[in-house]
């Protein structure tokens, strides 16, 4: 496909940049607390090892987000705090540093819900984004690069970000945290309000990158067949534990994820919505 | 097709400008038909010199606004303070070197520290802190009394740095991420605590301060009298030196702000912690060190503007009150625009000229007139002359 | 006279110490410590330690009201006589003081704050300077008595918009000027203390007619007035002129930024009233005393006003009247605020030995004597005010150059003011 | 069978970006009607039309028969029209029961004064909308989170209550934006299974955005795709998946 | 935040889930406070019963206390629930203190009714001020009303001088129940005076004088006070007696402080000689603090009580809607701006309530007590209480209060002491000067650091952790 190609070619160019990390990113035994009463995470342990794709599914309000915002340190505007446990990025703790440290030590998040500068024009948000790498020195090329990840960006780089439309604010998200050349990237729901076609891009594009660069991937998605294809390992969350994790390999043929992350039917087949039933078997792994 | 109804959109606009224009100057033609063309015209002249230095405040005020969305009501102290600062070094004969490089090392250290504290445990910073210290130290100190521009300079520069990374670093900082309305009382807060500082540190005794003099006869600047024009005007205007060159001083520090926020990408970055500081955070700004900056920025501002006024009226707490007067320059010429300030700041001067020149009895000039024309401009422009359009997109 | 060994007086005192007023009130704590230690220093007064009680109000109504209450409540057998700073507060106060039967001195008050609302209802409250009415009314006699000074004469307020600004302005003051053949131009133009330009008020002035410019404005106000006349080249054909706070040492001080032609600045020879003895009369004693006392505690160069020197007379008083009271009653415990009200009422008194007159009458609780002096600056013998530059005393500047010594010369003799409140 | 809503021939543009251009369709009561397209088509911007947060150039919109083009939003919403939003808005800081009780509005009739009383009337009125806001409650199962401040609330969980919110407007054309992003596929079930209750119980006329196709085939009635602002395709959902034009601009050639 | 019952609490019918305090504790709780706050002047130095448990400055700052709260809650209704900003509230609060000042004064309207007319007329001025939010939002909306801070100040100041006395101060008449318990009638003639003693503080004389039309002129009456000068008409209640058609036949009077009071009725110029009748009987006044207390804390309480019950009907909820997405409100079926016209209105009415209260308290008023300080004062109070929450105003209040009132001038006088010894080389007046500004501003910079949502925030959390203890979450 052709965005692919120019992708690689632009992914060439930027070899001499290559961030590959060598670095191990584990989090042990993370509590979080918001507004002191409320505990969303109860003791989540996960590890992303440097170079891998790791995927992080569960419901909605299991605490996928709270678990990204500890590790890059969002929590604290939203009155939330870490409890207990530790993160280390290789053995460096992590938690007690602002946001923008941890950014700066190629962390990058990218907050569900296209969290944009509205104000700012298309052009300049990725700027924002490519100020932290290198002290904004390869702007020019980077610029570039995301424009061939996304050619629709190219052509709205003019634009008031605030007036895009969802999938076109999603787009740009991605690629501002892009611009950081990222050690490691945190993705909360990549997908989230893109069209089918641009689904795939993405993903196959995460996947380069990680491949040409060694960059690790945290990935938060609902989209679980997409993310377990690209994963290397994959955690299942619920109510603020791991419930389950394991291999992608392995996770894809696990039973439940199958009926309650795949939407598959006991043939293999996709479900049709319609045929949901009102009452049905709901899984839950908590006892 | 939308091309032309957004060009009916502005014609619509301008059209209402013009009529607001005029009806205005229907009502003051009226008022002014029995004065003197001198009278206009020197009104005129004042309104411009003075919304020089209105303006000047109210870039101070916007530049903390557009890195932080916050309004800052603690910029009239910030002037009576950098004000101060400036006259301590400007007439004290005998600079004290302890308390010269007791102010150096600090706001080194602030600088220092302004990003993290873990910042002093380099070597080589402290090493630039030391050799930073001695020399500011020596700038505010070297020679006699004939140095004192160069003392009080430095010295205010100084003391600005230091009162604003002070202020960011104690008070704004804990907040970001915060409601802004808690930024803005936190404002207050700090207006209240240099207020403090002031008299602690210089009392609360007029000063005067010297600047605007003829190094010869110690007096004022005499003002340029338009003789030349007596006949024509039909009688006197003269124009007052020292606000001269306070506008013109004025007109400097706009042109490098312009230049700033133009050619640096730091103003880009401002404009993105003012939106969202939490975002900024988690696209890595460094939204500590941003704030810092404008804080200094601001108070460096706030610190010409307290020394212009204190030279042209005297050094005194009320000059913080200026910055009252200024708001409806600010919010004239937008919230976000630099050069909305200036042109904020001048169409107030003149306002307030002519309605004082209409009716000074009734204070028309400085309380009812430029608040009148404020809520038309807002009327007619929500956003100001030069502001940011809000984006309404759901 | 009794013995009060053991016993405290309190001077209760509050006001504005760090809001717009400051400047001008501060030197009143000061006065008034430095009296209380010197009074202490000599073993106290008939035996009793002086004391004083004293808060900061910010100029703000609400923080008065609380001080006020605070006051009232916690020494509610002790305060029988108050020390105000400033009209505001009297006109909050008036009502309260006489439902609380607490005596006031005030330095200068509003016709409201002296007489209500009504200007003649009595009230608890005792100035010991002249309503600024009066003052302006006693200017007006000066004027109307040297025509050749003041040929012609049109007086134009150029003024503070506030309370003690905008007091002198009413009508009852252009009636009694206007009797005398001196004309008040009826609309009086403001300024505020923050404008750094009053040409427009100034000439708006002129263009009135006005050859007299009366100003109740204190520090940068009369010097900007002042300045802007020089500027227009009108500093011989308009005279400038003031209530009591305009012959200020500070007025002096900035005043001098700007120099008429002829050398001497701005400031030099604006007229105002003088309603007590200044700081450069010190043939007379009270005011000697006072200077010493001054030099003694190290006192700035701007503590050298007004307020300073005002309250060292009122602390005097306060001892007077209270020592008074208690002779007459017996005790201190005994004294009420009614019985101090009685005294001040009967009292005739020399304050300080001399430094001002107190007297009052039931209809009349503000002071009755004035007097029209000049700023001037002083010659080099300092005998007397220079003619020129030449021989003005100029002294050395810490900042740099040479500053005239302001002084401030008598031109009428004491004498009663006309009652204008009406 | 009566037509509900019907787009005539709408145009919209912001200064030269042409969103939506001479766009029809009808979409019949009782009907559940997908629009699809590729991002920053103009879906939204639709939607926005029909609700009135946007005026188009040119062009009517007609519901039940009625031209409302120049109606203000807020009275297109008493008349039965009401929406979720793509990025999601919620009345964030306050409760979920509130951001539904809000929603009530339009049905209730309780002043300021009687409101601030709290007597007779207005209490009883306030009694009987929180029992039609509890109903939608129980049927979207938000009970556990029903005095959670939504603030607080996880992305998946907003929007179910967006869903909710634009319930309680008991509307009869119901418009929803992308009410399934963020969802997992559990989840997407359960809230495909709503629709369809709400489509059948009340006989509700939605309309429906959705990038999830495979959920857009089985519940909708009729399709209609837009690309760049024009109008490609409209029809039965099997028709559509084989349209040629619409698997170029949109589903592209990996999920069917 | 959720809202938990205490565990073992549970709803059993929407009305118990809608009561505002929920358990009988918690209604206790609130009863108990209120009783005590009303037990405060009894107890007071100069309360009626004499127990001298209460110091007396604590009467009239709770009482200032109570009057702020009601302005407040009206800032909290505007800023705090419907998210616009207003700088203009000192200047809707010296509408209310002017109007019903001037309608007492000048129309003869009691405290009764100049309450709800001044407050009436407050809400149409807020209307006004408030139609610029229409296109202006945030601060530029505050600027608008800055507007109205200093336009209303100088409209009462220049063009209204005659009614308001300009920069002077203006005398209110206390208020009062009655006149009743009429017990006496006498008749005065031309000029001959009449005495009448107000004594009592709570129960005054009231004598009301019927005129006849002397050659179709009404006389002229005085009160003259016992120091021998006229009365003016704001020390005394004065209401106007009308006949059938409307003409003045005569004044009510009640003196304000205790002494002895002559009345002399006089025509001017009439040769003629007449009698007026007089009646005398007796009027419940509050012109004591301890009496006005009585009015202004359960006024207070009543307005706090139709504030929460406005935020959580449906009213509120549309002003919350606004506030929190005013786009998606509009295009849910609310008209976005008649809800901000109708908060700036409600607004505008507990301002000017309080306004009315204040000038009634002080007897006394003055233009500078409604400042751009107090309006930034009154916005301070709010964002430290809490903005958004039921009880913000009165948290906020009470905190900036007692701060000002009582741990400044504690700590006060120490400092005063300490200071200057502990730094000889600073002038001791500049410190007692500085003292104030810095304790305020640091009071203010240490709490908004620690607690940056205002008090009530804390309260809700602290609630939520009282409710599931012993369990910390
Ligand atoms: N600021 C907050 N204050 C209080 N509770 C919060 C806050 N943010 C999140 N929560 C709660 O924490 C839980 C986990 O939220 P989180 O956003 O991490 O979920 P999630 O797994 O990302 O869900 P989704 O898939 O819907 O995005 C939820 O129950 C939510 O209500
Ligand atoms: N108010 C506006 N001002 C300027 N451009 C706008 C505005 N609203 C929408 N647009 C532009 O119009 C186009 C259509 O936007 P719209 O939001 O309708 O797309 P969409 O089909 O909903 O896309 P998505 O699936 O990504 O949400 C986009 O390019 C968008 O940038
Ligand atoms: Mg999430
Ligand atoms: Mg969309």
């Amino acid at each position: 496909m052709a965005i692919r190609a120019k992708f690689q070619m632009a992914a060439a160019n930027q070899s001499d940049v290559a961030l590959s990390t060598t670095r191990t990113l584990s989090v042990s035994n993370v509590e979080v607390v918001y507004n002191s009463v409320i505990l969303v995470l109860r003791g989540i342990t996960l590890a992303v090892e440097p170079g891998k794709v790791v995927s992080l599914l569960g419901p909605n309000g299991a605490g996928k987000s709270t678990t990204l915002k500890a590790i890059s340190g969002l929590l604290k505007a939203e009155l939330g705090e870490v409890t207990r446990g530790q993160i280390l990025w290789g053995d460096e703790r992590l938690d007690g540093y602002a946001a923008e440290d941890v950014v700066r030590k190629g962390l990058v998040q990218v907050i569900e819900g296209r969290m944009l500068f509205r104000h700012l024009t298309v052009e300049e948000n990725l700027r924002i984004g490519g100020m932290v790498y290198l002290g904004g020195r390869h702007i020019r090329d980077d610029l570039e690069r995301v424009y061939h990840y996304f050619p629709p960006l190219a052509k709205l780089s003019r634009r008031v970000s605030g007036y895009l439309s969802g999938g076109e604010g999603q787009m740009l998200v991605i690629g501002r945290a892009m611009m950081a050349h990222p050690q490691i990237l945190m993705l909360d729901e990549p997908s989230l309000g893109l069209a089918p076609l641009l689904v795939h891009e993405i993903f196959d594009i995460i996947g380069e990158i990680n491949r040409q660069e060694g960059m690790s991937v945290l990935v938060v998605e609902q989209n679980a067949r997409a993310a377990l294809e690209l994963a290397d390992y994959a955690y299942v969350m619920e109510d603020g534990r791991i419930v389950l994790d394991g291999p992608a390999a392995q996770m894809r043929e696990n039973e439940d994820i199958k009926e309650f992350y795949l939407g598959l039917n006991q043939a293999g087949g996709r479900k049709n919505y319609r045929e949901v039933k009102h009452y049905r078997r709901r899984k839950r792994w908590l006892g | 097709m939308t091309e032309s109804i957004n060009r009916n959109k502005r014609q619509l606009t301008w059209a209402l400008y013009i009529l607001a224009a005029v009806a205005l100057l229907l009502f003051m033609g009226d008022q002014l038909a029995g004065k003197k063309a001198a009278r206009i015209v020197q009104t005129l002249i004042s309104g411009v010199l003075v919304g020089g230095v209105y303006g000047l405040v109210a870039l101070g005020i916007v530049v903390i606004n557009k890195a932080s969305g916050v309004f800052n009501f603690a910029h009239g102290w910030m002037m009576v303070v950098g004000g101060m600062i400036f006259w301590s070094f400007f007439t004290v004969s005998e600079i004290s070197v302890a308390g010269a490089s007791l102010l150096a090392a600090a706001t080194m250290l602030m600088m220092l520290t302004t990003a993290s504290y873990r910042n002093l445990l380099e070597r080589r910073n402290l090493l630039i802190a030391a050799g930073g210290t001695v020399g500011l130290t020596a700038l505010m100190t070297v020679g006699g009394i004939e140095w004192r521009w160069l003392h009080a300079l430095t010295g205010t520069v100084a003391g600005a740095i230091l009162t604003g990374l002070a202020v960011e670093r104690f008070t704004i900082r804990p907040l970001i991420g915060q409601p802004l309305f808690t930024a803005v009382l936190m404002t207050l807060a700090v207006a209240e605590v240099l207020h403090g500082v002031t008299q602690i540190a210089w009392g609360t005794v007029e000063l005067d301060l010297p600047i605007f003099v003829d190094p010869q006869t110690n007096s004022r600047f005499k003002p340029i009298r338009l003789d030349a024009f007596r006949e024509a005007l039909d009688g006197l205007a003269i124009i007052r030196v020292e606000l001269v060159i306070a506008f013109v001083l004025a007109l400097l520090a706009f042109v490098g702000f312009i230049l700033f926020f133009r050619y640096t990408s730091v103003g880009l970055a401002m404009r993105a912690t003012s939106e969202d500081q939490q975002l900024a955070q988690s696209v890595g700004l460094r939204v500590r060190v941003i704030l810092a900056i404008t804080w200094a920025a601001a108070a460096f501002l706030a610190s010409i503007a307290g020394v212009l006024q204190g030279g042209a009226v005297g050094l005194s707490l009320n000059i913080s009150f200026v910055a009252l007067r200024v708001f409806p320059a600010v919010l004239l010429g937008g919230l976000e625009s630099v050069t909305g300030a200036l042109v904020g700041g001048i169409i107030i001067g003149i306002v307030e000229q002519f309605g004082t020149l209409i009716n000074s009895s009734q204070q028309v000039g400085a309380n009812l007139a430029p608040y009148v024309v404020l809520m038309l401009v807002l009327v007619i422009r929500p956003e100001g002359l030069f502001g940011e359009k809000r984006i309404e997109r759901i | 006279e009794v013995d009060l060994t053991g016993e405290t007086i309190n001077i209760f005192h509050f006001g504005d110490l760090s809001g717009p007023y400051a400047f001008i009130t501060q030197p009143i704590v000061s006065a008034v410590t430095d009296a209380v230690s010197y009074w202490n220093s000599r073993g106290g007064v008939c035996g009793a330690e002086l004391a004083q009680i004293y808060e900061d109000t910010g100029g703000s109504r609400e923080a008065a009201q609380s001080a006020y209450d605070r006051f009232t409540s916690t020494y509610s057998d002790e305060l029988d006589l108050l020390l105000l700073y400033s009209s505001d507060d009297g006109e909050l106060l008036r009502e309260q003081l006489a439902e609380d039967e607490i005596v006031s001195y005030i330095s200068a008050g509003s016709i409201e704050s002296l007489y209500g609302e009504d200007g003649q209802t009595p009230g608890w409250l005792y100035a010991s300077n002249p309503l600024y009415i009066n003052q302006f009314g006693s200017f007006c006699q000066f004027v109307a008595a040297s025509p050749e000074v003041f040929p012609d004469p049109v007086i134009g307020f150029v003024t503070w918009p506030n309370a003690f600004g905008r007091a002198g302005t009413e009508p009852a003051a252009r009636e009694y000027c206007g009797g005398l053949g001196v004309e008040v131009l009826a609309d009086p133009q403001f300024f505020l203390p923050t404008d750094t330009d009053i040409l427009t008020q100034v000439q708006n002035a002129i263009d009135a007619g006005a050859n007299i410019i009366y100003t109740n404005s204190l520090a940068t106000g009369p010097a900007l007035i002042a300045g802007t006349l020089v500027d227009l080249g009108l500093e011989e054909e308009i005279k400038l002129a003031g209530v009591n706070w305009v012959m200020d040492t500070t007025v002096g001080l900035i005043g001098q930024r700007v120099l008429k032609p002829n050398g001497l600045p701005s400031v030099d020879g604006m007229f105002g009233s003088m309603p007590f003895l200044w700081w450069t009369e010190l043939s007379n004693p009270a005011v000697q005393f006072v200077y010493q006392q001054f030099t003694l505690n190290e006192r700035g160069p701007a503590e050298q006003n007004i307020a300073y020197l005002l309250s060292w007379g009122v602390v005097d008083a306060i001892i007077e009247t209270t020592l008074r009271t208690v002779n007459r009653m017996g005790s201190l415990n005994a004294v009420t605020g009614a019985d101090i009200r009685d005294t001040v009422a009967a009292m005739d008194y020399e304050v300080l030995g001399g430094l001002y007159h107190q007297y009052f009458e039931e209809s009349m609780r503000d002071g009755v004597l004035n007097r029209i002096a000049v700023l001037k600056f002083a010659n080099t013998t300092m005998t007397g005010p220079a003619a020129g530059p030449e021989d003005a005393l100029l002294i050395d500047n810490p900042a740099g150059g040479k500053l005239f010594v302001p002084i401030v010369v008598p031109l009428t003799d004491f004498m009663e003011v006309p009652q204008l409140r009406g | 069978m009566p037509v509900k809503l019907h787009v005539d021939h709408i145009s919209l543009s912001f200064g030269g970006i042409k969103a939506l251009n001479n766009i029809e369709f009808k979409i019949n009561a009782s009907e559940i009607f997908a629009i699809i397209g590729p991002n920053g088509a103009g879906k939204t911007s639709l939607i926005n039309s029909i609700n009135g947060f946007y005026t188009p150039q040119q062009g009517r919109i007609v519901f039940e028969d009625r031209d409302i083009s120049h109606l203000p939003p807020y009275q297109r919403a008493k008349l039965g029209i009401s929406r979720t939003f793509q990025n999601i808005a919620l009345y964030t800081n306050a409760t979920v029961l509130d951001n539904l009780m809000a929603a009530r509005h339009i049905h209730m009739k309780t002043n300021m004064l009687a409101g601030a009383l709290f007597w007779g009337p207005a209490q009883r009125e306030e009694i009987a909308h929180r029992r039609r806001v509890e109903e939608i409650i129980e049927f979207l199962e938000l009970e556990p989170i029903r005095k959670s401040v939504v603030g607080a609330l996880s992305y998946g969980l907003r929007k179910r209550v967006e869903l909710g919110r634009a319930l309680a407007l008991e509307p009869t054309l119901l418009l929803l934006d992308e009410p399934m992003a963020g969802m997992n596929v559990e989840e997407k079930e359960d809230m495909a299974r709503y629709i369809l209750d709400i489509h059948e119980l009340q006989g509700t006329t939605i309309m429906l955005i959705e990038h999830d196709i495979g959920l857009v085939m089985d519940i909708s009635h009729r399709i209609a795709v837009i690309d760049f602002g024009v109008k490609i395709g409209e029809g039965a959902p099997a028709e559509i998946s084989r349209d040629e034009a619409v698997i170029d601009a949109y589903l592209g050639e990996g999920e069917h | 935040m959720a809202n938990i019952n205490p565990a073992g609490v549970f709803d059993t019918t929407y009305e118990e889930d809608m009561l505002v305090d929920r358990t009988w504790r918690d209604k206790l709780w609130k009863n108990l406070a209120f009783l005590a706050l009303l037990l405060v002047p009894l107890l007071s130095v100069s309360g009626p019963l004499g127990l001298k448990l209460i110091s007396d400055q604590y009467v009239g700052m709770i009482a200032r206390v109570a009057i702020f709260v009601i302005a407040v809650q009206g800032l909290n209704l505007l800023v705090g629930y419907t998210g616009q900003m207003s700088l203009g509230h000192a200047a809707f609060m010296a509408i209310g203190a002017y109007g019903s000042a001037i309608l007492a004064r000048e129309l003869g309207f009691s405290f009764w009714t100049a309450l709800p007319a001044s407050a009436l007329l407050t809400g149409l001025i807020g209307l006004v001020f408030g139609l610029p939010s229409l296109r202006v939002k945030g601060f530029y909306l505050a600027m608008a009303t800055l507007a109205a801070q200093f336009i209303i100040p100088w409209a009462l100041r220049y063009p209204m001088e005659n009614l308001t006395g300009g920069a002077r101060p203006l005398n209110v008449p206390a208020p009062i129940i009655g006149p009743f318990l009429s017990y006496a009638d006498d008749a005065i003639s031309n000029g001959e005076p009449l005495a009448f003693v107000a004594g009592d503080p709570y129960f005054v004389d009231v004598i009301s004088v019927r005129l006849p039309a002397v050659n179709g002129a009404y006389p002229t009456i005085e009160l003259v006070n016992p120091a021998g000068d006229v009365v003016p008409r704001g020390d005394v209640y004065m209401s106007v007696i009308e006949d059938e058609s409307g003409n003045v036949i005569g004044l009510s009077y009640i003196a304000r402080k205790a002494g002895e009071y002559r009345v002399s009725v006089r025509a001017d110029g009439a040769a003629t000689s007449f009698s007026a009748q007089v009646s005398r009987g007796k009027a419940l006044s509050f012109a004591s603090d301890i009496a006005m207390y009585y009015i202004i804390v359960p006024l207070s309480a009543l307005m706090m009580y139709l504030a929460r019950n406005i935020i959580r009907t449906r009213t509120g909820r549309a002003f919350i809607s606004v506030r929190d997405n005013d786009l998606a409100a509009e295009l849910l079926g609310i008209n976005v701006f008649t809800y901000k016209l109708r908060a700036f209105f409600l607004s505008a009415v507990y301002a000017g309530i309080a306004g009315c209260l204040l000038a009634f308290e002080r007897n006394s008023l003055a233009l500078d007590m409604f400042q751009l300080d107090t309006s930034i004062e009154m916005l301070a109070m709010l964002i430290i209480g809490g903005a958004g929450f039921p009880l913000g105003a009165m948290f906020g209040v009470a905190f900036i209060r007692l701060l000002q009132e009582a741990a400044i001038p504690m700590l006060r006088p120490w400092l005063t002491d300490l200071l200057p010894q502990a730094f000889p080389f600073i002038d001791a007046v500049n410190i007692t000067s500085a003292i104030n500004p810095i304790l305020f501003g640091g009071a203010l910079i240490i709490f908004l650091a620690l607690e940056p949502r205002g008090i009530a925030h804390r309260w809700e959390v602290f609630k939520v952790a009282w409710k599931i203890r012993p369990y910390s979450y």
